[in-house]
Protein backbone atom coordinates (compact mmCIF):
# COMPACT_ATOMS: atom_id res chain seq x y z
CA UNK A 1 0.00 0.00 0.00
CA UNK A 2 0.94 4.14 -0.36
CA UNK A 3 -0.15 6.63 1.96
CA UNK A 4 -1.14 9.62 0.20
CA UNK A 5 -1.14 12.51 1.40
CA UNK A 6 -2.97 15.58 0.04
CA UNK A 7 -2.63 19.55 1.07
CA UNK A 8 -4.08 23.32 1.00
CA UNK A 9 -6.23 23.15 -2.18
CA UNK A 10 -5.76 19.69 -3.13
CA UNK A 11 -7.09 18.61 0.40
CA UNK A 12 -10.16 20.98 -0.26
CA UNK A 13 -10.62 19.33 -3.22
CA UNK A 14 -10.30 15.34 -2.09
CA UNK A 15 -12.23 16.24 1.00
CA UNK A 16 -9.25 14.34 3.09
CA UNK A 17 -6.14 14.85 4.44
CA UNK A 18 -4.74 10.94 3.43
CA UNK A 19 -5.40 7.92 2.31
CA UNK A 20 -4.06 4.46 1.39
CA UNK A 21 -3.98 3.11 -2.09
CA UNK A 22 -2.33 -0.10 -3.78
CA UNK A 23 -0.26 1.67 -5.77
CA UNK A 24 3.27 -0.40 -5.42
CA UNK A 25 5.49 -0.68 -8.46
CA UNK A 26 3.49 2.30 -10.36
CA UNK A 27 4.81 5.20 -11.53
CA UNK A 28 4.91 8.58 -10.40
CA UNK A 29 2.56 9.82 -13.59
CA UNK A 30 0.78 6.87 -13.46
CA UNK A 31 0.12 7.88 -9.78
CA UNK A 32 -1.18 11.53 -11.37
CA UNK A 33 -3.14 9.37 -13.87
CA UNK A 34 -4.83 7.67 -10.98
CA UNK A 35 -5.56 10.66 -9.16
CA UNK A 36 -6.73 12.66 -12.06
CA UNK A 37 -9.53 9.70 -12.59
CA UNK A 38 -10.78 9.92 -9.01
CA UNK A 39 -10.00 13.99 -8.12
CA UNK A 40 -11.35 15.44 -11.67
CA UNK A 41 -8.70 18.83 -11.80
CA UNK A 42 -6.20 17.59 -9.46
CA UNK A 43 -3.66 18.84 -11.86
CA UNK A 44 -4.54 21.94 -13.18
CA UNK A 45 -3.05 23.90 -10.48
CA UNK A 46 0.17 22.91 -11.13
CA UNK A 47 1.29 20.81 -8.01
CA UNK A 48 3.74 18.39 -7.74
CA UNK A 49 4.31 14.88 -6.00
CA UNK A 50 6.68 14.44 -2.93
CA UNK A 51 8.02 10.67 -2.25
CA UNK A 52 9.26 10.11 0.67
CA UNK A 53 9.67 13.93 1.49
CA UNK A 54 11.61 14.71 -2.00
CA UNK A 55 9.88 15.94 -5.07
CA UNK A 56 10.06 13.20 -7.67
CA UNK A 57 10.28 12.52 -11.12
CA UNK A 58 7.59 11.33 -13.50
CA UNK A 59 9.34 7.87 -13.89
CA UNK A 60 9.90 7.25 -10.12
CA UNK A 61 8.59 4.06 -8.96
CA UNK A 62 6.12 3.43 -5.79
CA UNK A 63 7.87 1.30 -3.63
CA UNK A 64 5.74 -0.82 -0.60
CA UNK A 65 5.19 1.70 2.12
CA UNK A 66 6.23 4.82 0.56
CA UNK A 67 4.27 8.06 1.49
CA UNK A 68 3.57 10.30 -1.91
CA UNK A 69 2.61 13.97 -1.47
CA UNK A 70 0.57 15.99 -3.50
CA UNK A 71 2.15 19.20 -2.99
CA UNK A 72 -0.02 22.85 -5.04
CA UNK A 73 2.37 25.08 -5.45
CA UNK A 74 3.93 26.60 -2.55
CA UNK A 75 2.99 29.98 -0.76
CA UNK A 76 4.91 30.18 2.55
CA UNK A 77 7.52 33.48 3.41
CA UNK B 1 24.05 26.54 15.55
CA UNK B 2 21.62 25.93 12.41
CA UNK B 3 18.25 25.04 13.10
CA UNK B 4 15.36 24.11 10.85
CA UNK B 5 11.59 24.58 12.28
CA UNK B 6 8.02 24.80 11.47
CA UNK B 7 6.36 26.56 14.55
CA UNK B 8 3.13 26.80 15.77
CA UNK B 9 3.83 29.87 18.45
CA UNK B 10 4.92 33.21 17.65
CA UNK B 11 8.61 33.36 16.54
CA UNK B 12 11.76 35.64 18.67
CA UNK B 13 13.22 36.58 16.17
CA UNK B 14 16.02 37.15 17.74
CA UNK B 15 16.63 34.11 18.97
CA UNK B 16 17.47 32.96 15.36
CA UNK B 17 20.15 35.70 15.66
CA UNK B 18 21.73 34.76 18.62
CA UNK B 19 22.06 31.25 17.09
CA UNK B 20 24.13 31.67 14.13
CA UNK B 21 26.43 34.33 16.10
CA UNK B 22 30.00 33.23 16.05
CA UNK B 23 33.49 35.09 17.16
CA UNK B 24 34.48 35.23 13.63
CA UNK B 25 30.93 36.29 12.14
CA UNK B 26 31.39 39.89 11.92
CA UNK B 27 27.50 39.99 10.04
CA UNK B 28 24.66 39.03 10.86
CA UNK B 29 21.77 39.37 8.28
CA UNK B 30 18.25 38.78 9.96
CA UNK B 31 15.13 38.57 7.66
CA UNK B 32 11.60 38.56 8.73
CA UNK B 33 8.55 38.50 6.93
CA UNK B 34 5.37 39.81 8.60
CA UNK B 35 1.56 39.45 7.81
CA UNK B 36 0.64 42.76 5.74
CA UNK B 37 -2.68 44.47 6.09
CA UNK B 38 -2.90 45.20 2.44
CA UNK B 39 -1.70 43.56 -1.03
CA UNK B 40 -2.54 45.16 -4.04
CA UNK B 41 -5.72 46.85 -2.38
CA UNK B 42 -7.07 43.86 -0.77
CA UNK B 43 -7.49 44.09 2.85
CA UNK B 44 -6.16 40.99 4.55
CA UNK B 45 -7.50 40.55 7.91
CA UNK B 46 -5.23 37.64 9.14
CA UNK B 47 -3.52 34.89 7.24
CA UNK B 48 -3.35 30.55 8.10
CA UNK B 49 -0.60 28.87 7.40
CA UNK B 50 -0.28 25.16 6.78
CA UNK B 51 2.73 22.62 5.87
CA UNK B 52 4.18 19.49 5.22
CA UNK B 53 6.00 19.45 8.40
CA UNK B 54 8.50 17.22 7.91
CA UNK B 55 9.62 17.78 4.63
CA UNK B 56 9.40 21.34 5.05
CA UNK B 57 11.58 21.25 7.97
CA UNK B 58 14.02 19.29 5.46
CA UNK B 59 13.89 21.05 2.38
CA UNK B 60 14.52 24.15 5.27
CA UNK B 61 17.72 21.99 6.17
CA UNK B 62 18.70 21.31 2.56
CA UNK B 63 18.65 25.32 1.63
CA UNK B 64 20.45 25.92 4.72
CA UNK B 65 22.99 23.50 3.53
CA UNK B 66 22.88 24.89 0.23
CA UNK B 67 23.68 28.50 1.22
CA UNK B 68 26.67 27.20 3.96
CA UNK B 69 28.30 25.57 0.37
CA UNK B 70 27.75 28.82 -1.79
CA UNK B 71 28.84 31.61 0.52
CA UNK B 72 31.70 29.83 2.58
CA UNK B 73 31.54 30.67 6.33
CA UNK B 74 28.01 31.25 6.46
CA UNK B 75 25.48 29.65 9.38
CA UNK B 76 21.96 29.83 8.47
CA UNK B 77 18.61 29.30 11.24
CA UNK B 78 14.98 29.34 9.59
CA UNK B 79 11.95 29.02 11.26
CA UNK B 80 8.67 29.59 9.84
CA UNK B 81 5.53 29.44 11.93
CA UNK B 82 1.83 27.87 10.90
CA UNK B 83 -1.41 28.15 11.93
CA UNK B 84 -3.80 31.65 12.47
CA UNK B 85 -0.93 34.73 11.88
CA UNK B 86 -2.74 38.35 12.81
CA UNK B 87 -1.21 41.75 11.22
CA UNK B 88 2.25 42.75 11.58
CA UNK B 89 2.86 39.22 12.94
CA UNK B 90 6.37 37.55 11.91
CA UNK B 91 5.56 34.41 9.28
CA UNK B 92 9.26 33.49 8.33
CA UNK B 93 12.51 34.47 9.74
CA UNK B 94 15.90 33.66 8.54
CA UNK B 95 19.15 34.66 10.21
CA UNK B 96 22.50 34.01 8.54
CA UNK B 97 25.90 35.31 9.90
CA UNK B 98 29.17 35.41 8.30
CA UNK B 99 32.56 36.66 8.29
CA UNK B 100 31.76 39.70 6.14
CA UNK B 101 28.40 41.57 4.84
CA UNK B 102 28.14 40.91 1.41
CA UNK B 103 27.76 37.39 1.74
CA UNK B 104 25.26 37.46 4.76
CA UNK B 105 22.88 39.42 2.45
CA UNK B 106 22.93 37.32 -0.53
CA UNK B 107 23.14 34.32 1.60
CA UNK B 108 19.89 35.68 3.24
CA UNK B 109 18.26 36.89 0.34
CA UNK B 110 19.01 33.24 -1.86
CA UNK B 111 16.94 31.74 1.62
CA UNK B 112 13.49 33.38 1.08
CA UNK B 113 13.73 32.87 -2.75
CA UNK B 114 14.53 29.03 -2.39
CA UNK B 115 11.88 28.93 0.34
CA UNK B 116 9.04 30.43 -1.97
CA UNK B 117 10.10 27.67 -4.18
CA UNK B 118 10.54 24.75 -2.68
CA UNK B 119 9.45 24.34 1.19
CA UNK B 120 5.64 22.68 1.13
CA UNK B 121 4.14 25.82 3.40
CA UNK B 122 0.71 27.36 2.10
CA UNK B 123 -0.49 30.74 2.44
CA UNK B 124 -4.79 30.97 2.82
CA UNK B 125 -5.65 34.65 2.84
CA UNK B 126 -8.41 35.57 4.88
CA UNK B 127 -9.80 38.69 3.08
CA UNK B 128 -13.44 40.90 4.27
CA UNK B 129 -14.59 39.18 1.37
CA UNK B 130 -13.53 35.68 1.49
CA UNK B 131 -10.69 33.30 1.59
CA UNK B 132 -8.58 31.30 -0.56
CA UNK B 133 -5.07 29.18 -0.28
CA UNK B 134 -2.75 31.38 -2.29
CA UNK B 135 -0.91 28.97 -5.09
CA UNK B 136 1.36 31.31 -7.16
CA UNK B 137 2.69 34.34 -5.61
CA UNK B 138 2.57 35.74 -9.08
CA UNK B 139 -0.94 35.50 -9.47
CA UNK B 140 -3.04 37.26 -6.80
CA UNK B 141 -6.27 35.43 -7.13
CA UNK B 142 -9.78 37.28 -7.98
CA UNK B 143 -11.85 38.19 -4.68
CA UNK B 144 -14.67 35.83 -5.18
CA UNK B 145 -17.89 37.52 -3.71
CA UNK B 146 -18.86 35.43 -0.72
CA UNK C 1 9.36 55.46 13.58
CA UNK C 2 12.66 56.30 12.82
CA UNK C 3 15.65 56.89 14.87
CA UNK C 4 19.42 57.21 14.64
CA UNK C 5 21.20 57.09 17.39
CA UNK C 6 25.03 56.82 18.81
CA UNK C 7 24.95 54.43 22.31
CA UNK C 8 27.14 53.87 24.76
CA UNK C 9 25.41 50.60 26.48
CA UNK C 10 25.22 47.03 24.57
CA UNK C 11 22.87 47.12 21.44
CA UNK C 12 19.10 45.49 21.64
CA UNK C 13 18.83 44.40 17.79
CA UNK C 14 15.09 43.95 18.54
CA UNK C 15 14.18 46.97 19.79
CA UNK C 16 14.95 48.79 16.61
CA UNK C 17 13.36 45.83 14.11
CA UNK C 18 10.06 46.76 16.45
CA UNK C 19 10.57 50.40 15.62
CA UNK C 20 9.93 50.28 11.71
CA UNK C 21 7.60 47.30 11.81
CA UNK C 22 4.23 48.57 10.44
CA UNK C 23 1.13 46.96 9.30
CA UNK C 24 1.66 47.85 5.68
CA UNK C 25 5.01 46.28 6.32
CA UNK C 26 5.62 43.09 4.96
CA UNK C 27 9.72 42.66 5.56
CA UNK C 28 12.22 43.45 7.82
CA UNK C 29 15.53 43.33 7.36
CA UNK C 30 17.96 43.75 10.21
CA UNK C 31 21.97 44.15 10.17
CA UNK C 32 23.80 43.64 12.89
CA UNK C 33 27.66 44.01 12.61
CA UNK C 34 30.16 42.22 15.03
CA UNK C 35 33.33 42.43 16.56
CA UNK C 36 34.73 39.92 14.90
CA UNK C 37 38.07 37.70 16.61
CA UNK C 38 40.32 37.45 13.70
CA UNK C 39 40.82 40.05 10.72
CA UNK C 40 43.55 38.84 7.78
CA UNK C 41 45.33 36.72 10.10
CA UNK C 42 45.07 39.09 13.40
CA UNK C 43 43.41 38.38 16.31
CA UNK C 44 41.46 41.37 17.53
CA UNK C 45 41.28 41.18 21.53
CA UNK C 46 38.67 43.89 21.54
CA UNK C 47 37.94 47.50 19.86
CA UNK C 48 37.05 50.90 20.99
CA UNK C 49 35.06 53.07 18.61
CA UNK C 50 34.84 56.78 19.28
CA UNK C 51 32.32 59.52 16.72
CA UNK C 52 31.68 62.60 16.65
CA UNK C 53 28.37 61.80 18.46
CA UNK C 54 25.83 65.55 17.14
CA UNK C 55 27.15 65.14 13.52
CA UNK C 56 27.16 61.03 13.58
CA UNK C 57 23.64 61.19 14.36
CA UNK C 58 22.53 63.87 12.16
CA UNK C 59 24.58 61.81 9.17
CA UNK C 60 23.01 58.83 10.00
CA UNK C 61 19.58 60.73 10.04
CA UNK C 62 20.37 61.78 6.70
CA UNK C 63 21.06 58.03 5.26
CA UNK C 64 17.96 57.19 6.50
CA UNK C 65 16.22 60.19 4.38
CA UNK C 66 18.11 59.27 1.82
CA UNK C 67 16.59 55.66 1.93
CA UNK C 68 13.26 56.58 2.28
CA UNK C 69 13.20 58.78 -0.95
CA UNK C 70 15.08 55.91 -2.98
CA UNK C 71 12.70 53.00 -1.52
CA UNK C 72 9.50 54.13 -1.61
CA UNK C 73 7.52 52.89 1.81
CA UNK C 74 10.77 52.08 3.77
CA UNK C 75 11.25 53.07 6.90
CA UNK C 76 14.96 52.79 8.83
CA UNK C 77 16.40 52.91 11.97
CA UNK C 78 20.17 52.85 12.83
CA UNK C 79 22.26 52.85 15.95
CA UNK C 80 25.94 52.27 16.55
CA UNK C 81 27.50 51.96 19.60
CA UNK C 82 30.54 53.43 20.90
CA UNK C 83 33.27 52.89 23.91
CA UNK C 84 34.91 49.50 24.76
CA UNK C 85 33.04 46.32 22.82
CA UNK C 86 34.32 42.59 23.46
CA UNK C 87 34.19 39.93 20.66
CA UNK C 88 31.13 38.96 19.35
CA UNK C 89 29.21 41.69 20.48
CA UNK C 90 27.11 44.24 18.22
CA UNK C 91 28.73 47.68 17.44
CA UNK C 92 25.85 48.47 14.80
CA UNK C 93 22.54 47.76 13.60
CA UNK C 94 20.51 48.58 10.74
CA UNK C 95 16.64 47.86 10.60
CA UNK C 96 15.18 49.10 7.50
CA UNK C 97 10.85 47.92 6.52
CA UNK C 98 8.92 47.58 3.50
CA UNK C 99 6.04 46.32 1.62
CA UNK C 100 8.28 44.21 -0.05
CA UNK C 101 11.49 42.49 0.53
CA UNK C 102 13.72 43.38 -2.13
CA UNK C 103 13.66 46.81 -1.14
CA UNK C 104 14.62 45.85 2.70
CA UNK C 105 17.50 44.21 1.59
CA UNK C 106 18.91 46.58 -0.91
CA UNK C 107 18.05 49.67 1.00
CA UNK C 108 19.46 47.87 4.38
CA UNK C 109 22.62 47.34 1.96
CA UNK C 110 22.71 50.48 1.07
CA UNK C 111 22.95 52.08 4.94
CA UNK C 112 25.66 50.11 6.12
CA UNK C 113 28.02 51.21 3.38
CA UNK C 114 26.61 54.99 3.43
CA UNK C 115 27.94 54.80 7.14
CA UNK C 116 31.15 53.18 6.10
CA UNK C 117 31.61 56.43 3.78
CA UNK C 118 30.27 59.44 5.81
CA UNK C 119 29.15 59.13 9.54
CA UNK C 120 32.01 60.38 11.68
CA UNK C 121 32.81 56.97 13.61
CA UNK C 122 36.47 55.67 14.20
CA UNK C 123 37.15 52.28 15.30
CA UNK C 124 40.77 51.22 17.51
CA UNK C 125 41.59 47.47 17.45
CA UNK C 126 43.49 46.11 20.13
CA UNK C 127 45.28 43.33 18.76
CA UNK C 128 47.92 40.85 21.06
CA UNK C 129 50.12 43.00 19.52
CA UNK C 130 49.79 46.49 19.64
CA UNK C 131 46.98 48.40 19.41
CA UNK C 132 45.90 51.26 16.21
CA UNK C 133 42.74 53.61 14.73
CA UNK C 134 41.10 51.81 11.45
CA UNK C 135 41.05 54.98 8.87
CA UNK C 136 40.41 52.99 5.88
CA UNK C 137 38.78 49.40 5.43
CA UNK C 138 40.65 48.84 2.71
CA UNK C 139 44.05 48.68 4.23
CA UNK C 140 45.22 46.95 7.19
CA UNK C 141 47.46 48.49 8.69
CA UNK C 142 50.75 46.06 9.24
CA UNK C 143 51.46 44.63 13.02
CA UNK C 144 53.79 46.87 14.60
CA UNK C 145 55.67 45.11 17.25
CA UNK C 146 55.24 46.83 20.95
CA UNK D 1 36.63 82.69 17.49
CA UNK D 2 36.75 79.74 15.66
CA UNK D 3 36.42 75.80 17.77
CA UNK D 4 38.13 73.26 16.40
CA UNK D 5 37.84 69.52 17.00
CA UNK D 6 40.17 66.37 16.52
CA UNK D 7 39.28 62.75 15.92
CA UNK D 8 40.97 59.63 16.82
CA UNK D 9 44.68 59.53 15.34
CA UNK D 10 44.48 63.33 14.49
CA UNK D 11 43.53 63.58 18.11
CA UNK D 12 46.82 61.74 18.58
CA UNK D 13 48.57 63.88 16.60
CA UNK D 14 47.29 67.26 18.20
CA UNK D 15 47.12 65.71 21.43
CA UNK D 16 44.14 67.74 22.44
CA UNK D 17 40.55 67.29 21.93
CA UNK D 18 39.92 70.77 21.09
CA UNK D 19 41.17 74.31 20.75
CA UNK D 20 40.05 77.71 19.78
CA UNK D 21 41.81 80.17 17.38
CA UNK D 22 41.12 83.27 15.85
CA UNK D 23 40.20 81.85 12.22
CA UNK D 24 36.95 83.57 11.44
CA UNK D 25 36.76 85.05 7.78
CA UNK D 26 39.40 82.10 6.21
CA UNK D 27 38.53 79.57 3.82
CA UNK D 28 38.81 75.97 4.70
CA UNK D 29 41.67 76.04 2.39
CA UNK D 30 43.50 78.40 4.74
CA UNK D 31 42.36 76.46 7.89
CA UNK D 32 43.88 73.44 6.39
CA UNK D 33 47.48 75.41 5.75
CA UNK D 34 47.19 76.77 9.18
CA UNK D 35 46.57 73.56 10.90
CA UNK D 36 49.33 71.69 8.76
CA UNK D 37 51.47 74.52 9.85
CA UNK D 38 50.75 73.93 13.25
CA UNK D 39 50.43 70.28 13.40
CA UNK D 40 52.70 68.87 10.42
CA UNK D 41 51.44 65.71 8.89
CA UNK D 42 48.10 66.60 9.95
CA UNK D 43 46.78 66.29 6.11
CA UNK D 44 48.58 63.19 5.11
CA UNK D 45 45.83 60.92 6.07
CA UNK D 46 43.06 61.86 3.93
CA UNK D 47 40.78 63.49 6.57
CA UNK D 48 38.09 65.91 5.71
CA UNK D 49 36.57 68.70 7.84
CA UNK D 50 32.99 69.55 8.45
CA UNK D 51 32.08 73.17 9.45
CA UNK D 52 29.25 72.91 11.75
CA UNK D 53 28.64 69.52 11.41
CA UNK D 54 28.68 69.16 7.67
CA UNK D 55 31.77 68.01 5.54
CA UNK D 56 33.30 71.51 3.78
CA UNK D 57 34.33 72.52 0.27
CA UNK D 58 37.63 74.44 -0.06
CA UNK D 59 36.22 77.13 -0.46
CA UNK D 60 33.71 76.98 2.12
CA UNK D 61 34.10 80.30 4.61
CA UNK D 62 34.50 80.10 8.12
CA UNK D 63 32.14 82.56 10.44
CA UNK D 64 32.50 83.77 13.85
CA UNK D 65 31.82 81.13 16.83
CA UNK D 66 31.97 78.30 13.66
CA UNK D 67 32.74 74.84 14.29
CA UNK D 68 35.27 72.70 12.40
CA UNK D 69 35.92 69.34 12.94
CA UNK D 70 39.07 67.36 11.68
CA UNK D 71 37.25 64.40 10.30
CA UNK D 72 39.86 61.15 9.62
CA UNK D 73 38.73 58.38 6.73
CA UNK D 74 35.62 56.70 9.06
CA UNK D 75 35.94 53.15 9.98
CA UNK D 76 32.38 52.43 11.27
CA UNK D 77 30.41 49.68 10.85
Amino acid sequence: MIKLLYFAGIRDLTGRPSEEADLSGRTVEELWKWAEDKYPGIREGGARIAVNEEYALPDDRLGEGDTAAFIPPVSGG
Amino acid sequence: MSVYEIVREPIDPQRYADLVVRPEAGAVVLFTGHVREWTKGIRTLHLSYDAYVPMAEKKMAQIGREVEEKWEGTRTAIAHRIGELGIGEVAVVIAVSSPHRKAAYEANEYCIERIKQDVPIWKKEIWETGEEWIGDQNRKPEVKNP
